[in-house]
């Protein structure tokens, strides 16, 4: 059982750490603000979604697995309204520059 | 396996660093306003990953509070430019 | 090198780029933002002080992580009040210099803001 | 491995703090002091110091880092006219050198430390049964060191009044911060109206298990204080007029309930701020319970800054 959980969590983690290292690719490769939040706020949120998934089995309790769980929500809500926001920002001062 | 987490959070405390040289260089405020996003997402996935290899308790509750106010410093940043463009001060950003 | 001895060496690197910062900027904002890094990094060298001192049980010495959790909250309504007087520098002078051979022309209208 | 991750940490928490001092551009610099504070979170998990972390987490990555991001964003205009004033060349190597010194002097300091390690964990292991409470933190700020805990609720509020003395005087009494132009419809509104049901049951929670574990009336404080922020930052409520009576009474409820305790102590028990035996962990209970509205007010006020709009009518 606790052989079946490990591989859980390895598999996961692993594919939620390759989420980082593609939104940092992303981060440094794409040519403007916006296609970079696109990378940073896609791709790192796929990646604590699957920390978090990937740690689910280890947490202990329901309560520290619905924590986990609302972790991953809030920060799917504050990343996707606030690349909102810092996109409109930006769009804001651009005919200026 | 707890050797396997701390791998991990240091990957992705690795991939925060390299995401921070990029983007505190700006060239715009909104560039550099991904610094604490970078560190919501980043920053939560490395503590709850450290949490979970060292076994300390109270984490999740820390990766919590950085969850609920990872949004915040974005929207004041939000915010006080939209002040600035209204009131017409020129920035020449 | 331990845990503590490594952030305890960055702490006192820490006081020194900020003591470096509110000498050498003359911008408040940067100055505020250069005390805070001392003040963190006088925050860092007592937790590493706390962990030093872990027994009985806890991961630190509870009383000097008490003393930096009301430390924090007293930097930071320092933090706050300077941050007031600042914006309102701004808002009566249109400037911040801190310079003493500004031009000092808001001088005469200061009583009605 | 651990030792990798630790020496990352460090790496990364210096360069950040350089980045704050060196950068030239002043929003650059603030922005990646916050970036800073949200890291020194992660630090003070390494150190085992959670409820620090707590701490850190909500006021050095919230409060803190909206506070200098929106003075960075509103300073702007101020950054060229600044650049020029730039001390000379022997004043900066003369600030370096003094630097050095102190970080020279410290470090000493931080590899002489004594071994072992003078601690107080045995006597307050020791005494914290007797105040009920189960996180040991919370038993110094309320009993062993309640003194600080009072005095820092005080200090709070007198930066407060600081703030509030900076108004003009046609808007003394009248409400704090630039009108929000309300977008109902907007995202912003959005998040106002979704995240702060979501962040006071955080709050409460945060609060309510810092009487045995990690948590306490400071950080579920800091939160409370932040969706109010985020609710007024929406435009869907004005921030108060700082005349109002009901303010000013819950701004200073919570040291007051205090200051009575406290008194209470030396007729029930010979010393100020001393629990009679046995009520320890209820006194301390209705404590937190008055401060933490108060400490919530006033931080989210404190933010909001001096008045600037008088009440129209």
């Amino acid at each position: 059982m606790s052989a079946v959980a490990n591989l859980w969590t390895i598999l996961t983690v692993s594919a939620g750490v390759f989420f980082y290292f593609a939104g940092t690719v992303g981060l440094l490769r794409f040519p403007d603000t916006y296609t970079r939040l696109h990378a940073l706020t896609k791709a790192d949120n796929l990646g604590v979604g699957l920390v978090v998934l990937g740690l689910l089995p280890r947490s202990g309790s329901v309560l520290g697995g619905l924590k986990l769980l609302s972790i991953w929500l809030l920060v799917l809500l504050s990343a996707s309204t606030v690349s909102q926001l810092i996109a409109r920002a930006a769009r804001r001062r651009e005919p200026r520059a | 396996m707890n050797e396997f987490l701390l791998v991990a959070a240091a990957f992705v405390l690795a991939m925060v660093a390299l995401g921070l040289t990029r983007v505190l260089r700006g060239p715009g405020d909104a560039d550099r306003m991904m610094a604490p996003l970078l560190l919501g997402t980043g920053g939560i996935g490395a503590l709850l990953l450290l949490g979970a290899a060292t076994g300390a308790d109270g984490v999740i509750d820390v990766a919590l509070i950085l969850a609920v106010l990872a949004a915040f410093a974005a929207i004041a940043f939000v915010k006080a430019s939209e002040e600035t463009d209204e009131t017409g001060s020129e920035d020449n950003a | 090198m331990s845990t503590p001895t490594l952030f305890g060496l960055s702490a006192a690197v820490l006081v020194g780029l900020g003591l470096y910062g509110v000498i050498a900027h003359p911008q408040p904002l940067r100055k505020i933002v250069a005390f805070n890094v001392i003040g963190s990094g006088v925050f860092l060298l007592l937790g590493a002080i706390a962990r030093r001192g872990a027994a009985a049980g806890m991961g630190g010495d509870p009383v000097p992580q008490a003393l930096l959790i009301t430390g924090i909250v007293v930097a930071f309504s320092a933090t706050a009040l300077a941050i007031a007087l600042l914006l309102r520098l701004f808002g009566e002078t249109g400037s911040v210099t801190l310079s003493s051979d500004a031009p000092a022309k808001a001088d005469g209208d200061k009583a009605h803001g | 491995m651990i030792g990798i991750v630790d020496t990352g940490l460090a790496l990364l928490i210096l360069g950040l703090a350089v980045w704050a001092i060196v950068a030239r551009d002043t929003f650059a610099a603030v922005v990646g002091f916050v970036a800073y504070g949200l890291l020194l979170t992660l630090i003070w998990v390494r150190l085992h110091a959670v409820d620090v972390a707590l701490t850190e987490g909500a006021i050095g990555g919230g409060l803190a880092g909206a506070l200098l991001i929106g003075a960075a964003a509103r300073l702007r205009s101020t950054e060229a006219a600044a650049r020029s004033e730039r001390p000379g060349v022997p004043l900066r190597i003369l600030a370096a050198v003094l630097a050095a010194g102190v970080t020279a002097a410290l470090a000493v300091c931080v590899l002489t430390l004594p071994v072992p390690a003078p601690t107080l964990a045995h006597e307050t292991a020791a005494h914290v049964a007797a105040t009920g409470v189960g996180n040991p933190i919370t038993a110094v700020l309320l009993a062993f060191r309640a003194m600080d805990t009072l005095l820092e609720a005080i200090v709070l509020l007198f930066a407060l009044v600081g703030v509030w003395s900076l108004a003009p005087d046609r808007a003394w009494g009248g409400r704090p911060g630039p009108r929000q132009r309300a977008d109902p419809n907007g995202t912003l509104a959005y998040v106002a109206r979704v995240l702060p049901p979501i962040g006071i049951i955080v709050g409460a929670y945060i609060f309510w298990v810092g009487a045995d574990y990690p948590g306490g009336k400071f950080q579920g404080a800091t939160i409370l204080a932040a969706m109010w922020l985020l609710v007024m930052m929406a435009g869907l409520a004005d921030a108060p007029p700082i005349r109002k009576t009901w303010l000013r009474l819950g701004l200073v409820a919570g040291p007051l309930v205090f200051i009575a305790i406290g008194f209470a102590g030396v007729a029930t028990a010979g010393a100020f701020l001393a629990y009679p035996e046995g009520y320890a962990k209820p006194l301390i209970l209705v404590i937190e319970f008055a401060l933490m509205p108060s400490l919530a007010l006033t931080l989210g006020l404190l933010l909001v800054g001096a008045p600037q709009r008088q009440e129209e009518r």
